[in-house]
C-alpha cells in the first residue's frame, strides 16, 4: 500500500475529492495547511503601508491506497488540481507498511 | 478611461436629478413653521399624518395650539429617546454586519462586513450633502427639492412638520440611519461575488436616485403615498421592499456563485450571525419606536408590537423546522425573528398587540416559503435578502391593510379586519406596488450602467481565493499563533 | 404516546393554576385608577411599595396630588428611560448567550445559544398569553389572576400602582424582558447534555408555575412578601435565586456530563464571554436602575451602586486570583462583575455607595467559595449558574438587610447597620426562603415529569458528538476556507 | 522585597498629591449652589462655561432665573438621556477591548482585553475613593481637593456647577465612564509585551495624578484650563491626548516587540475589531452628545457632528487607500471611523456639520500620515494609540479654534475660521501643549519608577509563549473539539 | 522506528491518548482533520432545506516509536479507538528512517 | 528524496524557514498541531481552580528534499529551532517514493 500525499490549492479539494471517488479510493484525510514555496505570498495591507505575508494557505490530502491504484491516483489528482498556474501543489508517494482497519481489525489493503 | 466614464455616469445621473427636481424647488418650499398648517389642510380627515404624527391618540389638546405657539419647544423626554433611537439605529447596521458576516465562508467575511460598514461611511456624506434634502424638503410628490443640501437650514429648532418637540437636525440625523442600512442590506443578495468597488458606486447612486425619492413619496411633505394615505410607520416599503427587491434584481444580473457540488458553504461563524440578530432586534427598538418622533403612548405601542412580531415570528419558524425535521437551529431563530421585524416595520405604529401575534406568525410562514423559490427558480440570494426583506416587507405592508386599527393611532387608518373595509388594503397594495417599481427599474437601470462601465463581478480567480484578500488587502482570521 | 402524555401534563398544569388563579380573580381586581389609593392603605407605613415608588425621597410635593390627578399623565422622559431600559434588558439575554456560548466546548455552542435565544422567542408569547397577567393581576398573595391574558385591559394609559407616570403596556414589557432571561439564565447549569426540546418544555411550564408566582408574590399587587415588607428592588429573589437553585435541581437531576481525564473542556472563546459579560452590565443598567420606572432620582442611585458593586466584585475576584496565584483572570474578571451585578440586585434601589462597596466585595468571597463546593459535593452546575445566581443572588438579599437606608429610598426600610434592627434583615431571609422553596419543589416536580415523559438528556453518542449537530442541525464554526 | 518598595511607592505618591491638594482644599470648596454664580464672575464674557452648559444658544430664558431658582428641580427628560450616556460611555471600554483585541496575534487577545476591562473594575473604585474627588472639587487651578472622597456630599440633588438639572451622582457617573476608558486607551500602544501587573499599577498612579489633574484643569470648577477659556467639549486633551502621548512613552521605554522578519502579526481577529469599532461609534454618541448634560439643542448638535465627523473620516482613509492601492481595507475604515471620533470629540459642542465634515477629512489625512512616523522613527506603537489618539485628539483640539463657531453654542467661542481671530487657537494650543506636558512628565516619571521596582515588560520565553498564558493563566480559544 | 499514525474519532483522542502512555509511549502530535470516508457526512439545516455535509472531523495521531513496540501501540490504539461504529478510522505504519531531538541531537531511538 | 517532518515550538518558525531558505530548501508545509510529551503541559485557572492542559501548541514542518540535501536540512532546523529547553521536538525523516509537480507534472527533485 502507498500513502499518496498532495497539496493542493484549496478551492481545489472538491474537484480532486469527486476525482478519487470517480477511480474507486474510498477515502481520505485532509488537513488544513500553510504553504510556503515558488508561488510568493501575497501582500496585504495594514494601515495605509503594504507588507508581504509568505505563506499560502493550502490543503494537504493523505489518500492510502492499493500499490495498484497508485498511478491512477496520481493522474487524477494531478488533473484534477491543475490550474497551469504556480502554487499548484504537489504530490508525495510513501510506502505503508502496514494499515488496519480499528473498527474491524482487518489489515492491508482490506483495511483502506 | 473607465475612470472618465464613471465621471460621466455621475454628472448624467445629477443632471437627470436635477431635472425632476428643479421644477418644483423653484416653488416655495416655505418657511418650514407654515408647514403644519398646510399639511392637515392637503391630507384632511382621510390622509393621516403617518409616521410623525404631532397627534398622538390621547394627546387630544394639539390641534387647538396651531395658532397660539409662536416657537415650538424642545421636549427634553422626546429628546432624549430620539437621539438614543438614532444611536440604536446606526447600530443596526454593524448587527447586519455580523448576521452576514457570519453566515458566508471566511474568505469572504470581511467583504461583508465592509459592504455594510461603507455606508455608515459613505451614505452619511450623501445624505448631509443631498440625499436628506432630496427626500424631506417639500419638492413635488415623488422628489423633494435642494434646498436643505449641505444641511442648510436644517437648524436647532423644530421643523413642525415632521416633529414638533425636537430640533430638525436630530429627525434628520435620525432619519440618515435609515438611509445608512438601506442599502447595507441589498449587500445579502450579491454576497461572495460581486465587486467591492462597482458595490459602492451602485450604493452612491441608488442612494440618491431610489432611496431618496422613494423616502419621499412615503413620507416627505407633500409626498404621493402619504397623501395617497398608504401606511408605512417605519419602512416597510422605504426601507425593506427597496432593499430586497433591488437585491433580487443585482442577484440575477450578477448570476450564480461558482460552487462545486460538494463545496463546504456553510456559515462560517454563527454565533456572529446570532450576535448580529441581536443587535438587529435591539435596534429596531429605535427604528419603529421611534418613528414616533416621540416619547409617548405610540413610542410604547410600537415599541410592543416590534417585539411581540419578533418573538412570534421567531417561534414560529422553529417550531415549523420541528415539525419538518424534529430539530430547531440557531439561524433559524435568528432569521425568523429578523422577518417579524421586517413585517412589524410598516405596521408597528398602526396594530396592537393581536395584530403582532398576527403578523409574526404569518411572516415565517412566508418566508420560509419564499425563501425556498430561488432553489427552483435557479437566482442566487445567496443570503436572503430578498427573500427575507423583500417578501416579508411587502407582507407587512399589506398586514398593515389588515390589521391596522384607530385605536392604537387615530392618525392612522382601520384595516380589513377592524371594520376598515378595503380601502386602507388598496392603498397599501398601492404602495407596495410602486416601491416594487421604483426599486426593480431603478436597480435595472444603475446595475446595468455599471456593469457596462466597470462591471459587477470579481473573476473567477478572486472569487475562488476569496473577496476579502483581492478587495481589501486583507483576512479575516490569522491563524497561526 | 410522548405526545399525548406531555399534551395531559400541560392540562394537569393549568388546571392547577386555575384553581389557585381562580379563587381570587372573581374579586374585583378593580379600575386601575383606584389601585393607588388601595394600595397605600393596605401597605401602610410599615408596608413599602418596593420597587415603583411614586414618591422618591426628594420630590417632596407628590403626596400632595392624589385626589387632584383625574388622569395620570405620560412623562415624557420616565417614558424614555424606561423605553431604552426595556432593551438595554433584552439585549442582556444574547449577552447571557454569548457569555455561556463562550464557555462551553465549540461543539455545544450553538446549543447554549438556543437556550438563551429561545426564551426570547418563546417566553415573550407565553407572557402574552398568561404570564403577565399571573404576576401582575391583583388575585391573592401567591399569583395573580387572568384578567390581563391576551394583554386584554393592558393598555397605553397608566397603571398607576405599577407606575404613574408611564403607560401601563410599557411597566408590560420591561418586566417581560426580565421574565425572558430568568429561564435562560438556568441553562448554565445544564450545559453540553440536556436535550433541547426537554429544555424548552421545562422552560415553559417553568415561566408559569414557577416566575409567575414569585414575581408575584414580590412585586404583584397584594403579593405575600411585598406586603410583608421583604425588599427586592430588581429581581435578587425572582431572577437570580429562582434560576440558580432551579439550575442546581436540574444539574443533579441530570447527572454530570461524561467527560475523560484529560478532556479538554475549556471555554472555547473566552472573548465572546467577555463580550457577554460587557452586556450584561450594559443591560444591567436598564435592569435595576429601570426599575424605579421613573428616570428621577432613584433610578440615578440605582444606576451607581450597581456600577460600584460590580466593579468592586470584579475588582476583589481578580486581587483573591492574585494572591491565590500570581495571576488574574479575564473569566474571574468577568464572574466576578456578574456576581457583583447579581448580588446588587435586590439592593439597588435601597443602599448607597458605601453599601455598594460592601455587596461588591462580598458577593466575589462568596461565589469564588461557592463555586468549589460542587467539586467536593459532586453535582456538575456546569457553567455555575447556581454559584453566581443562586449563591449570589442570596447573599444580595440578605445583604440588602443590612445595608438598606431609607435615607436613599424613603419607601425602603432601614438595614441592620443602618439602625434598622434585624426586622428587615428577618424579612429578607423569609424572602429568600421562600424564593428557594418555589424553585426548588417547582423544578423538581416540573424536571421529574419531564424526565418520566420524554427524558432530560441526550444519549452518549450525541453527547460526544456534540448537541449543536443533533440538537439543531448545524455547527458554530466550519473550518475550511 | 519588591512588595514593600511598592507600598512606599503609594505612600510617595498619595503625600506628593496631598501636597498639592491641601494648600487649596482649606479655602472655601463652598457651596455647591454658590458656585453658578461665582463661576460666570470669574470667567466673564471671554471665558465661557465649556462642557456642561446650562444656558444652550437657544434657552433665552435661563439666565433670567438664578435668583429665582431655591433647589433645583431635576428634568426626567435630562436624566435619562444622561443615564443612557453613561452607559453608552460604559460600553466603549469593552468596545475598545475588543478593537484591540481583534488586532493582536491570538496568544495575547485575553491580555488586550484585560487591560481594557480591568479598567472597568479599578478605576471605578478609584473614582470613587479620590479620582471625582480630586478632578471635580474646586481645589486650586491644577488639582481638586479630598471633600467628595468616597463619594461624600454627592448626593442625589443636582450640582448647579456641573448640571443644574440632575442628580450630581449622574454627573459623577458619567465622568468616571470617561475615567475608566482613558487608562485603557493607552494600553494599544504597550500590546503584546507590557506585564499585567505593571500595568495595572501603572494604571492606577497614572488616573489619580495624571488623570485627575487635567480633568480638573480641562473640566472642574476653577480649573485652570477652563478658565484660560480653552476649549474641550469632551474631553479631546483629557482623554485622548492624554492617552496617546502617555502611550507614546510608555512604548519607548518598553521597546520594541521581539518579532522575526516574517513572523506572522497580522490581526488575529478583524471581524473583533471591527464591531468594536461599532460599539465606540456607538457609545461615542453619549461621549460627545451625552457632555451636553442634557437632552437639548446643545445635544442634538453634538450628536450629529460627531456622526459627520466619523463618517467622513472613515470615508476619507478608505479613499486614500483606494488611491494609493486600489483597495480599501476594513481596518482602515474602523481606524478611520476612531480617528474622525476622536477628532471631533473636543469640538463636538462648538461646531456645525460643515466644521463636522472638514474635521472627519483632515484627521484622516493626519493620523494616515502620523502613524508612517512609528516606522521611521523606531518606536513601537503596536495598535497606534499615539497615532489615533495622540495626533488625532491633539488636531481636533486645534480644529476647535478653527472651526468653532457661536452659532452651535453661544458659550463656545468663534474659531479663526468664522471671525473669531487667532485668540481661541492660541488658549487651544496652550491647552494643547499642557496637556502633552503633563501626560509625557507623568508617565515617564510613573514609569520610570515602576520600571525600577518591578519591571515593565515580560521577559522573552513569555514574550514568546503569549501574554495570556503566564500573565492570566488562560487562553483566548481552545481548538481540539 | 517506526511512525505509528491513527486517524481516529475525536472523542476517542483522550482514551487512545491514555492508552498510548500506559504501554510507554512517551510522546505523540496530534492533528485535527477532516475525514472523508465509508461513514458518511451527517445533514445539516439551512433556512428549511436539509443538505448533506460530507466530511467528519476526525483527530490524526502521529507517533514515533521503537520497532518492537509497534505491535502493543496498534492494539493498544486499536482497542482504546474502538467503538464498533463505522468511522472509527484507521491506523498506517511507516518507516523512520532517522529520527532527532533537537534539545539534544540525540538521534535514533533515543530521540523518541 | 526525503521528506524531512520536524515538530518545533510556533515562535521558532520563523527562524526554521528562514535557515532553510538559506540553505536552498524552496518550499515547505506546515501544519499546526498539538503536542503531548516529556515537556508537560501548563497550568491554567477557571473560576478560583488550577487545572493542567496537558498539551502544549507545536509547528510541524515537512519539507520535501534531495537526497544529499538531508543532513544540512537537519542541522539546519536543529540549530535553528534549538533553545536547549525541553520541548524543543523532534525530526523525523522518511523515504519518498515518487514526487510530482501538479502544474507541470514534473517528477522526482524536480518536483521539489
Ligand atoms: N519541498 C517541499 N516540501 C514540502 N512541501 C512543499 C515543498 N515545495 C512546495 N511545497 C508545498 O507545495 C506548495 C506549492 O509549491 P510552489 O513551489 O509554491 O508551487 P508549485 O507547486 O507550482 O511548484 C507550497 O505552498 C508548499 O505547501
Ligand atoms: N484510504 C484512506 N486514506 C486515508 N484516510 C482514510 C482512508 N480511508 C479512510 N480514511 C480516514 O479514516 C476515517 C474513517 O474511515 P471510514 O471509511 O469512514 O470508516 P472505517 O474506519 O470504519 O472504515 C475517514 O474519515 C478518513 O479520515
Ligand atoms: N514519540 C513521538 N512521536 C511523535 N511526536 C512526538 C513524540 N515525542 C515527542 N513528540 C512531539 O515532540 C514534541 C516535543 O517533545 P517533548 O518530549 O516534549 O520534548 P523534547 O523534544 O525536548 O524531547 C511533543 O510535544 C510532540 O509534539
Amino acid at each position: 500500500m502507498k500513502m499518496v500525499v498532495a497539496v493542493i490549492k484549496p478551492f481545489k479539494l472538491d474537484d480532486v475529492r469527486e476525482a478519487l471517488s470517480d477511480i474507486g479510493v474510498q477515502g481520505i484525510t485532509v488537513t488544513e495547511v500553510k504553504g510556503f514555496g515558488r508561488q510568493k505570498g501575497h501582500t496585504e495591507l495594514y494601515r495605509g503601508a503594504e507588507y508581504v505575508v509568505d505563506f499560502l494557505p493550502k490543503v494537504k490530502i493523505e489518500a492510502a491506497v492499493n500499490d495498484d491504484l497508485v498511478e491512477r491516483v496520481i493522474e487524477s489528482i494531478t488533473k484534477a488540481a491543475n490550474t497551469g498556474k504556480i502554487g499548484d501543489g504537489k504530490i508525495f508517494v510513501f510506502n505503508i507498511e502496514q494499515s488496519i482497519r480499528i473498527r474491524t481489525g482487518e489489515t492491508g489493503n482490506d483495511a483502506l | 478611461m473607465k475612470k472618465t466614464s464613471l465621471f460621466g455616469l455621475g454628472i448624467a445621473a445629477l443632471m437627470l436629478l436635477s431635472s425632476v427636481v428643479t421644477a418644483d424647488t423653484a416653488a416655495p418650499a416655505a418657511a418650514p413653521t407654515a408647514a403644519t398648517t398646510t399639511a392637515p389642510a392637503t391630507v384632511a380627515p382621510a390622509t393621516p399624518a403617518v409616521a410623525p404624527v404631532a397627534a398622538t391618540p390621547t394627546v387630544a389638546a394639539a390641534p387647538a395650539a396651531p395658532a397660539a405657539t409662536p416657537a415650538p419647544t424642545i421636549n427634553s423626554g422626546d429628546t432624549a429617546w430620539l437621539l438614543i433611537s438614532s444611536a440604536l439605529v446606526l447600530l443596526m447596521t454593524p448587527g447586519l454586519a455580523l448576521f452576514y458576516g457570519g453566515l458566508v465562508r471566511s474568505k469572504n467575511a470581511l467583504n461583508m462586513f465592509m459592504k455594510s460598514f461603507i455606508s455608515m461611511a459613505l451614505v452619511s456624506v450623501i445624505w448631509v450633502v443631498v440625499g436628506y434634502s432630496l427626500a424631506f424638503t417639500k419638492g413635488n410628490p415623488y422628489i423633494g427639492g435642494l434646498d436643505w443640501a449641505f444641511l442648510q437650514g436644517v437648524g436647532l429648532t423644530p421643523n413642525t412638520f415632521y416633529g414638533a418637540t425636537v430640533p430638525h437636525q436630530l429627525f434628520m440625523i435620525f432619519q440618515m440611519m435609515f438611509a445608512i442600512i438601506t442599502p447595507a442590506l441589498i449587500s445579502g443578495s450579491v454576497a461572495e461575488r460581486m465587486k467591492f468597488s462597482s458595490f459602492v458606486v451602485f450604493m452612491t447612486i441608488w442612494s440618491v436616485v431610489v432611496y431618496s425619492p422613494l423616502a419621499h413619496m412615503v413620507w416627505g411633505e407633500g409626498g404621493y403615498l402619504r397623501d395617497l394615505g398608504a401606511l408605512d410607520f417605519a419602512g416597510g416599503t422605504v426601507v425593506h421592499i427597496s432593499s430586497g427587491f433591488s437585491g433580487l434584481v443585482l442577484a440575477i444580473l450578477l448570476g450564480k456563485r461558482k460552487i462545486g457540488h460538494n463545496d463546504d458553504t456553510r456559515p462560517h461563524n454563527l454565533p456572529f450571525t446570532l450576535l448580529g440578530a441581536a443587535l438587529l432586534w435591539f435596534g429596531w427598538f429605535g427604528f419603529n419606536s421611534g418613528s414616533a418622533i416621540a416619547s409617548n403612548e405610540l413610542a410604547v405601542s410600537a415599541f410592543v408590537v416590534t417585539h411581540i412580531a419578533a418573538a412570534t415570528a421567531a417561534l414560529t419558524w422553529v417550531l415549523i423546522e420541528w415539525v419538518m425535521y424534529k430539530k430547531s437551529t440557531a439561524l433559524g431563530l435568528a432569521t425568523g425573528a429578523v422577518a417579524g421585524l421586517v413585517a412589524i416595520t410598516p405596521a408597528s405604529g398602526f396594530v396592537d398587540p393581536i395584530g403582532a401575534l398576527a403578523i409574526g406568525f404569518g411572516v415565517s410562514i412566508v418566508c420560509l416559503l419564499g425563501i425556498r423559490l430561488k432553489h427552483s427558480l435557479g437566482y442566487d440570494d445567496s443570503l436572503d435578502a430578498f427573500g427575507v426583506h423583500g417578501l416579508g416587507g411587502a407582507f407587512g405592508a399589506i398586514a398593515t391593510g389588515l390589521f391596522a386599527t384607530k385605536a392604537v393611532n387615530s392618525a392612522g387608518a382601520d384595516g380589513l379586519f377592524y371594520n376598515g373595509g378595503t380601502e386602507l388594503l388598496v392603498k397599501q397594495f398601492i404602495g407596495v406596488g410602486v416601491a416594487i417599481a421604483v426599486a426593480v427599474v431603478g436597480t435595472l437601470i444603475i446595475a446595468s450602467i455599471i456593469k457596462l462601465v466597470m462591471g459587477l463581478r470579481v473573476d473567477q480567480e478572486e472569487e475562488q481565493a476569496g473577496l476579502d484578500l483581492n478587495q481589501h488587502g486583507e483576512m479575516a482570521y490569522s491563524r497561526l499563533t
